[in-house]
């Protein structure tokens, strides 16, 4: 399945490349993520816990950033295994200054979903990918304003 | 495929059921009529460790005449019951049609007016025409109750404002206004299978003919009812025509909306049936306001 | 498992008392405790329809309701509809318009039609496909079910 | 005057019981200390294994014991070759891979099995389940059919060179010649794509391995019991003898609960002998869409020659067959394609080349129709697209190609799914064809309320699409017929039954010889200790394969009876006739001895018996066809579809079929109506979702949509025409596959004619709302 979409961070580029760089702010996107320790320079290992209405499933991941083009660009992958399945799905992130206080990002990326979740809870995934992203988003751009704040 | 183990408690009051929730918050889930839940529990998809009954809470099983026309339904009226209930067909024929689109005949005898609203699903009837007539849910915790509109208590797929401490325990919905119409319109696979588009539509006439108020709201439309507040601001004012409902289709499908697309539908097709289906919503409900 | 719960339910008008996990399925009770077979189980997520009993004599899917739910109400299985002996007139019907091939989904049509008929003495043919659209059938194509429920509610109302 | 069995609408034998919720499934079993079995099965469809840990699944309470493929030591052997390719086709390329109980290393499916967990109940083997560790290492995936013989493809079994399962090629008379001699050529390119069984029940086994008597007995969901004991038997080192296994009342099979060799068929017995306690296994919806094999995914490259007045003259169709990640059942399908694609045609001259090829998908194996719901497709759809271009009205094309009646045997020369030639022995397919035509009011829809409709906005569509069915293949079947002396007649066979009536249909062929209530005839199916000689239930080969061998037996018996009965009255046999439970003297009826008494006599307690005697009026016989018969039909459709929403509604349904003697006309019917639910299917809603990498994406009845009783036409008008087959005592052909055979092909050209004023061509099967949709943007 493909992601595809456009979000405003209310901050320089630089201030939302570095939140994007620090694992202790990313783990806010990942929804229930409880915790993301460092493994090497680029590599993260935790424990998120999806919580959709019912549906309701704990993947132990791994976080990966690579491709990194300082302010430009980086690749994300996520890779997660659970009792229900599980989830692959890595996306490039494109950074687009429009001001000093608003940065835009581009993200194009893939979600591979296998197992039992991907083979009964088809009819969840588009709608349910897109709300979960979007809700991440707004709580990285939500700690960015925390920091602004200082 | 058998549902993994959890705690069970069966209380036979409101005050029992929060003070259950208040103590296990998040691993606890209520149990209404269990047409969705029990599925994913058996798939193993859900794993509440802690299982609340509400079935034997007798008090929230009602349907009252509440004011100025409107009614008032305990959360754990059954949707069969809803259906055959004469104040319902006579003066709420959209709830009655809409229940009449709900799963097959034995999940209606099992399914819940607040259990389906609760479980927010987007391609959910009730949770449709819950918002298309601006019902209002009464929220209950410990910490005591609030009121909330059905347009605010939707936040996602399958979530909703509730607190895991709280539950819905009654739904209000005001009666339709004189010289008003409806229309349910759904497009789905087989009879009884989820909407692959649907739209819900009202609409009010005053004196002279022309358009009142309107309200339409998409369903299996994006991850929640989906409101046209757009095809409500066209529509005010003017007199229905085909070229209105036209222009107001158009507009709705392709800036109110946001379908995802699944192996059913892909999003082309699920925007290219709201065009459709609203324009004959809105014909619908006008010639039925016309009726009446 | 130790958290067992003290059920009491009747079925086809029999009082039976047992200790059952909460989880555990009202079909698979009614089969595997009970000892009740004719309640088939075909999906185990509310589709299919095969496991339809009637609880406080509305039709239910057995497979999507713990047992424990059950205590203390009335639930009637295929096997407290008719005998061998002397067949319900709709199960005479199914026989009579061979309204069953396999015979494996046919347990729920009759659970979820003798309740339909009890309310509905006279229905129409779209009304009869209504209500059996909750339960699947992979052999007969419904129509010899449609005609066997047609002559059932004829034979039902002359008697 | 006797009475006349064969023919009649005969109440089911079985019903009451199913009817009162008294019949026995597997799933019905219990037996005391019984222990139930779930699966670990594989998240991904290509990987190799790293690790399995299962320590914490073992300790589990209540858990007995949880075996991976190192557990069972020299025991794992994967399942045995079920069909061989067929020795009579020259230069047939076939590489075997069959499934194996459990995996050792790579895994090649989604769903495959890693590990079984025995434990007190499946409840407590589900959250057993759930606490085994694998560890993967995930490999490509090949899922396209297409892109599975690129050089650059991953491989589904890396020891192939490619993925290539088999190659097949099949010629009749000479199509490069044909295609000079033409008018027009019409080339296109197909895809047919994959659906699944979906029996109303699912899979299970009981095995139970007494441990004193040195017994195994197996109740399985198998239409195939014979097959399964000898092979079970084989697998385990035992005789023949101490295997029993059980096909009691099945709730549907449709082709995949064949003689499989499925994992847990392997797996569940040999468990019982391991642990010395009886095991069940029951597998659930969810792994049915993954375990349980599947068909119909085939692309296919064709090519059609005629005149321009529209006579065939030659075809051509290459094509690629899905066979998934093995291929135990052999070239069945293939070849059953192949046998189809001249359909009830004249067509001189053919060429065919099967490709079957591995992909990373489960199993393929026969369902309902097997592989001839696609031959009929792409001939059928070639007409309709030969007769648009050649503007000749599809009717006329059809019938001026068809097969005459004084053609029959017809030989089309190619070798069938029994590898013996492809000889059509009978049928009447214009007549047929003319019965379907009238029956749905073709003229007169055409000329006069088709134009109405339409010019009221309506977009209605007519179609009629005739087609054939090999069927009653042999190699044979068998049965014992009994008379008992309380005047019953005891029937049986190994045969297995999974809803088709045979306890009726088989008892009416008794009655018919011995004069007995077909309620006085008990017949046995599917148990190995009752009768041990046959094959199985499948290629539609009931009615004409175990009803002759039936049909044999007891005319056997009526032999004895009539010789015995002679004796008893003294009288000529031929004054003899056996009516009611009775043998009488035909002019003078009081004077008769009842079926019970004598076969009292044929088993004397004291006194000597002439030389060469044999016990009681008993009779064993065995049917054994030289090939298949030719079932044939011709069915209709008038639909309706809301070109704005895609939403179709069937008008008008019409099945005439042509399955030689009718021996239950309301068996037959009922056979016609669920072959007709599937094929719509087949048609609009039923298509297994895979994604690039092997996952099922609707694997629940949620998401696969099979019919309900709404979307069924309001009534399948059924009609019946009568040519008998030569090719047995009977008469009888198959249809239990018929009806599902013509649906899609029907369908397509329904549709099609429907969206008269859109330029699109149907190219493939099933279509959906949203499929169609997308046909019409681009149109």
């Amino acid at each position: 399945m493909n992601i595809q979409g456009e979000y405003s961070f209310h901050g320089s580029r630089e201030e939302v490349w570095n939140i994007f760089r620090d694992p202790d702010v990313l783990i806010m996107a990942l929804p229930g993520t409880k915790s993301l320790k460092k493994i090497s320079e680029n590599e993260y290992e935790g424990e998120l816990q999806v919580h959709i209405g019912p549906i309701m499933g704990s993947f132990g991941g791994k976080l990966t950033i690579s491709n990194e083009f300082y302010l430009e660009s980086l690749t994300l992958t996520v890779e997660g295994n659970g009792k229900i399945g599980f989830v692959k799905g890595s996306g490039d992130v494109k950074f687009n200054p429009i001001s000093e206080n608003l940065t835009a990002i581009r993200y194009d990326g893939v979600i591979q979903i296998g197992g039992r979740v991907a083979s009964v809870g088809q009819r969840l995934f588009d709608t349910v990918s897109k709300n979960m992203i979007h809700q991440g988003l707004d709580k990285l751009d939500k700690a960015l304003q925390d920091r602004r704040k200082g | 495929m058998k549902p993994p183990p959890f705690e069970y408690f069966a209380p036979t009051s409101v005050d029992e059921a929060l003070a259950h929730l208040t103590k296990y918050g998040y691993d606890a889930k209520p149990l209404a009529g269990g047409q969705s839940l029990i599925p994913m529990m058996n798939f193993r998809l859900a794993q509440p460790s802690v299982l609340v009954d509400l079935n034997n809470i007798s008090e929230l099983a009602y349907i009252r005449p509440g004011e100025s026309g409107g009614v008032s339904l305990g959360a754990m009226i059954r949707h069969k019951t809803v259906g055959s209930d004469s104040l319902i067909v006579d003066r709420f024929p959209l709830v009655h049609e809409a229940i009449k689109n709900i799963g097959t005949p034995q999940i209606r005898t099992r399914g819940t007016f607040g259990g389906s609203l609760s479980h927010a699903d987007p391609s959910a009837e009730l949770v449709t025409i819950s918002v298309v007539l601006n019902g209002q849910f009464r929220l209950l915790s410990q910490q005591g109750e609030r009121w909330v509109h059905a347009n605010e208590f939707f936040t996602g797929s399958f979530s909703s404002i509730l607190e895991p401490d709280e539950l819905l325990v009654e739904i209000k919905l005001p009666v339709l206004p004189e010289h008003s119409g409806w229309s349910l319109q759904e497009v789905a696979r087989r009879h009884n299978d989820f909407a692959l588009m649907g739209v819900a539509a009202t609409v009010e006439l005053d004196g002279d003919g022309s358009c009142k108020q309107a309200r339409m709201v998409f369903m299996s439309a994006g991850d929640r009812p989906m409101e046209s507040l757009q095809a409500e601001e066209i529509l005010k004012g003017q007199k229905p025509s085909l070229e209105l409902f036209q222009a107001v289709s158009e507009k709705a499908s392709t800036s109110d909306i946001d379908p995802g697309g699944d192996i059913h539908a892909s999003k082309e097709f699920r925007v290219h049936l709201a065009k459709v289906l609203s324009q004959r919503a809105l014909q619908e409900a006008f010639n039925r306001a016309r009726e009446n | 498992m130790d958290n067992l719960f003290n059920l009491s339910i009747t079925v086809n008008g029999v009082l039976y008392e047992r200790q059952v996990e909460p989880r555990l399925l009202l079909s698979d009770f009614l089969r595997h405790d009970l000892g009740l077979t004719g309640t088939h189980v075909g999906c185990e997520h509310g589709v299919c329809g095969a496991c339809t009993i009637q609880f406080d004599s509305q039709p239910a899917r057995s497979c999507l309701m713990f047992a424990v739910m059950a205590h203390g109400h009335r639930i009637t299985t295929v096997e407290g509809l008719g005998t061998l002996e002397k067949l319900h007139p709709l199960q005479e019907a199914f026989k009579e318009e061979h309204g069953l091939q396999c015979g494996f989904c046919t347990p729920g049509f009759l659970t979820t039609l003798t309740s339909f008929l009890e309310e509905n003495p006279d229905p129409t043919e779209e009304e009869i496909r209504e209500a059996v659209s909750g339960n699947l059938c992979r052999c007969t194509g419904y129509q010899h079910i449609i005609g066997s429920v047609k002559l059932a509610a004829e034979k039902m109302r002359t008697n | 005057m006797a009475k006349k069995f064969i023919g009649e609408r005969v109440r089911r034998n079985e019903d009451a019981r199913l009817l009162t919720g008294q019949a026995l499934f597997v799933d019905d079993i219990e037996i005391p200390g019984m222990l139930h079995a779930a699966f670990k099965r594989s998240d991904y469809a290509h990987a190799r294994i790293l690790s399995i840990n299962v320590s914490a699944a073992r300790d589990l309470p209540g858990v007995h014991a949880v075996y991976t493929a190192a557990d069972m030591g020299e025991d794992w052997a994967p399942g045995p070759p079920l069909v061989s390719p067929p020795p009579s086709v020259k230069d047939v390329t076939f590489y075997s891979r069959r499934q194996a109980p459990l995996v050792k290393d790579v895994i090649r499916h989604a769903g495959e099995t890693l590990a079984v967990v025995i434990a007190e109940s499946r409840y407590i083997a589900e959250d057993a389940v759930d606490e085994i560790l694998v560890e993967y290492d995930p490999l490509p995936v090949v899922s396209d059919l297409e892109k599975a013989l690129s050089a650059d493809s991953p491989l589904v079994h890396d020891d192939l060179e490619s993925n290539l399962a088999a190659h097949l090629n099949q010629q009749k008379g000479d199509y490069e010649s044909a295609k000079k001699q033409a008018d027009v050529v019409i080339q296109r390119r197909f895809h047919l794509d994959r659906g699944a069984a979906v029996a109303m029940e699912n899979r299970g086994i009981v095995a139970h391995w007494d441990e004193k008597a040195k017994q195994l007995t197996i109740w399985d969901t198998t239409q195939a019991p014979i097959p399964i004991r000898n092979g079970t038997a084989s697998r385990l080192g035992l005789s023949e003898n101490q295997v029993r296994v059980i096909a009691p009342f099945i709730g549907g099979a449709f082709g995949p609960k064949m003689m499989m060799f499925y994992p847990e068929e392997m797996l569940i017995p040999w468990v019982s002998v391991q642990l010395c306690r009886p095991i069940k296994w029951i597998e659930d919806r969810r792994e049915n869409f993954y375990a349980t094999t599947s068909e119909r995914e085939q692309v296919h490259e064709v090519e059609i020659a005629l005149t321009k007045d529209g006579h065939i003259l030659g075809l051509k169709d290459d094509f690629l067959h899905d066979t998934g990640a093995f291929d135990p059942y052999g070239l069945t399908l293939p070849l059953n394609t192949q046998c189809h694609l001249m359909g009830p045609y004249n067509i001189p001259n053919f060429s065919s080349q099967c490709t079957a090829v591995f992909t990373n998908k489960p199993i393929v194996t026969p369902v309902r129709g097997a592989g001839r719901q696609q031959g009929i497709y792409i001939i059928e759809r070639m007409l309709d697209i030969s007769a648009a271009e050649l503007s000749i009205d599809p009717t006329v094309i059809r019938k001026m190609n068809f097969i005459p009646p004084d053609a029959f045997p017809f030989n089309n020369t190619i070798v069938d799914q029994a590898f013996t030639p492809l000889i059509l022995d009978s049928g009447n397919f214009v007549a047929v064809f003319e019965k379907a035509a009238e029956m749905i009011g073709y003229e007169k829809f055409v000329k006069e309320e088709q134009p109405r409709l339409r010019a009221s906005g309506k977009h209605v569509g007519i179609a009629l699409t005739p087609f054939i069915e090999t069927t009653g293949v042999g190699p044979y079947e068998g049965a014992r017929v009994q008379i008992e002396t309380n005047g019953k007649v005891n029937v049986v066979t190994g045969y297995g039954t999974q809803g088709q009536g045979h306890f009726t249909m088989l008892a009416q062929i008794v009655s018919e010889q011995l004069g007995v209530a077909v309620q006085n005839v008990r017949v046995v199916t599917g148990d190995t200790a009752e009768f041990h000689w046959g094959t199985g239930t499948f290629a539609s080969r009931g009615a004409v394969v175990m009803g002759n061998a039936v049909h044999a037996a007891a005319s056997g018996v009526r032999k004895k009876v009539l010789k015995l009965a002679s004796k008893v009255l003294s009288t000529p046999e031929e004054e003899l006739e056996l009516v009611d439970g009775v043998v009488r003297i035909a002019d003078v009826p009081d004077r008769s001895i009842s079926l019970g008494e004598l076969s009292g006599l044929a088993n004397p307690l004291r006194g000597a018996v002439d030389p060469g005697f044999e016990p009681g009026l008993e009779s064993t016989d065995y049917f054994g066809p030289q090939s298949g018969t030719t079932a044939s039909g011709c069915h209709g459709m008038i639909l309706e579809v809301d070109p704005e929403t895609m939403m179709v509604e069937i008008k008008r349904y019409v099945a005439v079929e042509d399955c030689g003697r009718v021996i239950n006309p309301l068996i037959v019917e009922g056979q016609i109506h669920g072959g007709v639910s599937m094929g719509l299917g087949n048609a609009y809603y039923e298509k297994l979702q895979f994604d690039e990498d092997g996952q099922i994406l609707n694997a629940s009845l949620a998401d696969y949509l099979i019919v309900t009783s709404r979307e069924m036409p309001k009534k399948v008008e059924t009609g019946h025409w009568e040519t008998l087959s030569p090719l047995n005592q009977l008469g009888s052909k198959g249809v239990g596959e018929a009806g599902a055979i013509p649906v899609p092909a029907l369908f397509a050209q329904a549709l099609q004619n429907a969206l008269f004023d859109h330029k699109f061509e149907i190219l493939e099967t099933p279509l959906s709302p949203n499929r169609l949709f997308e046909l019409l943007q681009a149109s």
